[in-house]
């Protein structure tokens, strides 16, 4: 549901900067259900990749050979991200928080002797900050949705409304957090995460009980309409050609 | 004019104890058999730098080749987490990893730098985070035209580079394509370089897609075909997966991960290292 | 999603009155046919931006379409100089021409700056010259981790990038290969583009160093066959020798360059104006 | 013979970057005859060009079809020529000073209201900060050479021995001036250019007619051997090949 929920995020047209896993499966499900037009943006360097299979990892050869161009890192940063040319962004989490700040880099208070040594920023910080806007994909758990995180990776909206303007970030922002659960997205007055979708089948206090702070619930609360036949189909295939081709 | 030389040759004329040193290649092109020649050669206290120090980084910080490691995203793609990699910071084993850590577009802005004789690069990133507290490498810069303040991180200063490459010729141009990630800025970056290639041809027709390093702009030459193995050389091999997720058994456990050391890089079965 | 447009049509929606333009093109691929489609629809008060400003910037500033002029070394390459140029400069004649000038390194690091959405780039370069006397778009800036004093020029912005490329595909994704110059950052440095192409083909089978600005990178393609001419297209046209040095007497006399645009620009023989 | 002198300074396996004309075809005169390693880097984009024939401009297809690679023009300034990279580099001049610094810009004392307009800077700041040596050639005149240039668009030595230091450049300066009657170096006390050779034929009192300040003459002054065959009908071939193919 969450790999559907996200490609269901993703328009026709947009420029999608993708990591490996599931914003990956998501854009490439996108392309071949309501979005045949996205654009598959890796931070390998590839622009306009046309994977017919999910690519093994962020630089798998298929990339390179679908792609429109193939292009040096320092030129995916500075050229294609850094100015705002990427409409929509894909974050992973450890922990996000309150204001949809995200980190990716160490559990625990003490940066140098950490209780938990996560991967790090990557490309992560830069995506968040000047993406149009950037969509994060987490499974909802105490755990992962804290309160404050303990290391701010990538920058949501800092501690409030306002806070981008402040540090000039460019981009929009975490505008839609999909998790196994539903969907959170920031309050328009505060920023504040709220959440605004229900997955089929799910009730609101099992969200409640699985955010690390009082999660406040939009007047307006959605239910996803569950997977059609059709994205499901599509998802089958094309977990089908990369088993094949692996 | 680069000199063409085995890889043990050329990895001692290289890659010496106390260098700062980059193993380039973003998933594809992975210089392993270069690595796994440094673990053999037994180098101490390297300063690592890499954008994504995967499993070839976690096999150097294991065998203790290394005590800094200067990245923006470590892991094993697709699969999880580093072990030795998490075992050298959080427990000191086999010694002590001191970490600077940086973003993706401030690791390829700082090889920028570098390979253009600038001693910083100016960039939009990082601010609002927490990683400018973690480093003094990361500064506020303004524009003398428009005022504006925006991020300066110096450029990345290596003793050594070290890439794989689909071929050079017998003069040492070297040639590679499909992804080719910073390799070039790590070498442009290095006061020494080091290219393994899958093999050495009469002539590197041209190939869309490829870009050509100049053999005066490499020192050493050395043909190690599968050298990247397990990740992958675009025209040469693919990627063995099977591989990565073996790893994370392999690197969980120290004990294990010495039987590796000893069986596949210190007394390899005939055959196994290449060149 | 580029348009793709008539040449006329194309550049009436990206070149406008008071517009700073570049029609970039580093001797190879310059976009004569788009240049020429300016001056027929009589574009005025333009800041035309160029390194190389060559025969065709001397033809926009004969035709009057300019007054200032922002560019690194402007001449007729391997002939002399360029005399509508000169008289601009020297007599105001049409009208009074700006100069700001700048290194060819310093002009390329303002489009890469530009293309990187930054507002400055950092060089060393200008110092102990005359020029940063002449602009305010020169200026010195210390590094923050070695105090080293660099230099910085502004981002280019531009209003409208105008180049010629081999080819585009039918979604409008331009190709081109051979030398490619600063083209790529002319487009990225601009809010509008305009690709002109020799052919629009089905596919762009990939081909040694050529690169590809995809579609959304680009807002207008124009079929121009001939569109570099003199200047030429690798792998469609050669270079018009005779016309550079021809260009050198039409060029020296108010007179015959008044009766060159009448009789080539306003009103060409049947067949000359392409598209 | 300015030719082939500039050809004889050239040494094998040096990376020259090379502009169009006169230092093209010395490049080229060199590597058909003493330097068959010498490495041509033309500031369009073309590392490494092998061209059969003297290329008709700058960005002639023929350096892009015979380079050992083929970049893009911001990457020659930044990757190549800033970093020091570059061997030697070629100058041409409108003015030459006592000290080796260059006018290619104005004539005049008034910039916005030259006498003479030339072409600009071009890449020549840069050559001349960052070459490890240049050589200038450049026809002798009292025009030519002057006491000092009206305008200062690449420095050689400034106003003497230091001067490049204090400025930060990195590169040893213009070694060389080749003229059509002999050749010009910096003292090595004082960086003022001496006359150190005369071209066969000529004396040194047609130097000094045609020079704009009372030119020293080296102690050692030597006298450049006329032409070799070889190197004669080297660029008589080069020319011919030239004039077939164009």
């Amino acid at each position: 549901m969450m790999t559907v929920a996200a490609a269901r995020a993703l328009r026709d047209g947009d420029v999608c900067f993708v990591g490996i896993g599931l914003p990956s499966t998501a854009a490439n499900l996108a392309r071949r259900t309501h979005a045949p037009g996205l654009v598959l943006v890796y931070e390998s360097g590839t622009l306009g990749a046309k994977p017919d299979r999910l690519p093994l990892s962020i630089g798998d050869g298929i990339l390179a050979d679908t792609a429109d161009a193939v292009i040096s890192v320092p030129e995916v940063f500075n050229y294609w991200l850094q100015p705002g040319r990427i409409d929509i962004g894909f974050l992973g989490a450890a922990q996000i928080d309150r204001y949809a700040n995200v980190n990716t880099t160490v559990i625990g208070d003490d940066y140098r002797r950490p209780k938990v040594r996560l991967p790090g920023a990557g490309g992560a910080p830069e995506i968040a900050a000047n993406c149009r806007e950037v969509i994060v994909v987490v499974r909802q758990s105490t755990r992962a949705f804290v309160e404050r995180v303990d290391f701010v990776t990538s920058v949501g909206f800092g501690r409030g409304k306002g806070d981008r303007e402040r540090l000039g970030l460019r981009g929009g922002g975490p505008r839609t957090v999909i998790t196994d659960l539903g969907v959170l997205q920031p309050d328009p007055e505060t920023c504040e995460l709220v959440v605004t979708a229900l997955h089929p089948g799910v009730g609101i206090d099992e969200v409640r009980a699985r955010t690390g702070w009082p999660v406040r619930v939009a007047e307006s609360l959605r239910q996803t309409d569950p997977p059609t036949p059709s994205e499901l189909a599509a998802l089958r295939r094309l977990r089908q050609q990369t088993e094949q081709q692996e | 004019m680069a000199r063409i030389a085995s890889l043990a040759q050329a990895v001692s004329e290289v890659v010496h104890d106390g260098d700062t040193v980059a193993f380039e290649g973003f998933t594809h092109l992975i210089p392993f058999a270069a690595g796994h020649e440094v673990i053999r050669q037994r180098r101490r206290g390297l300063t690592l730098v890499r954008m994504t120090p995967d499993l070839i980084y976690d096999q150097l910080i294991g065998a203790g080749c290394a005590t800094r490691l200067v990245f923006s995203w470590g892991g094993n793609p697709g699969v999880g987490s580093l072990h030795r990699f998490r075992d050298a910071v959080s427990n000191d084993w086999p010694v002590h990893l001191e970490l600077e850590e940086h973003s993706h577009a401030g690791m390829a802005n700082r090889y920028v730098a570098g390979a253009s004789g600038l001693p910083f690069a100016v960039m939009r990133g990082y601010v609002g985070t927490d990683l400018p507290g973690q480093t003094s490498n990361i500064a506020p810069i303004t524009c003398p035209f428009t005022g504006e303040v925006l991020t300066a991180v110096p450029a990345l200063k290596l003793d050594a580079a070290v890439i794989h490459a689909q071929r050079a010729d017998r003069q040492g141009n070297v040639q590679l394509w499909g992804i080719t990630g910073v390799q070039k800025e790590a070498v442009l970056c290095a006061s020494r370089s080091l290219v393994t290639v899958e093999e050495i041809v009469d002539e590197l027709d041209p190939r869309p897609g490829a870009i050509v390093l100049p053999t005066w702009a490499v020192d050493y030459v050395a043909v190690a075909p599968g050298g990247a193995h397990p990740s992958y050389a675009q025209g040469y091999s693919v990627r063995d997966n099977d591989y990565y997720r073996a790893w994370d058994e392999i690197g969980r456990d120290r004990e294990e991960f010495n039987r590796w050391l000893d069986n596949h890089i210190f007394n390899p079965a005939p055959g196994e290292v290449r060149a």
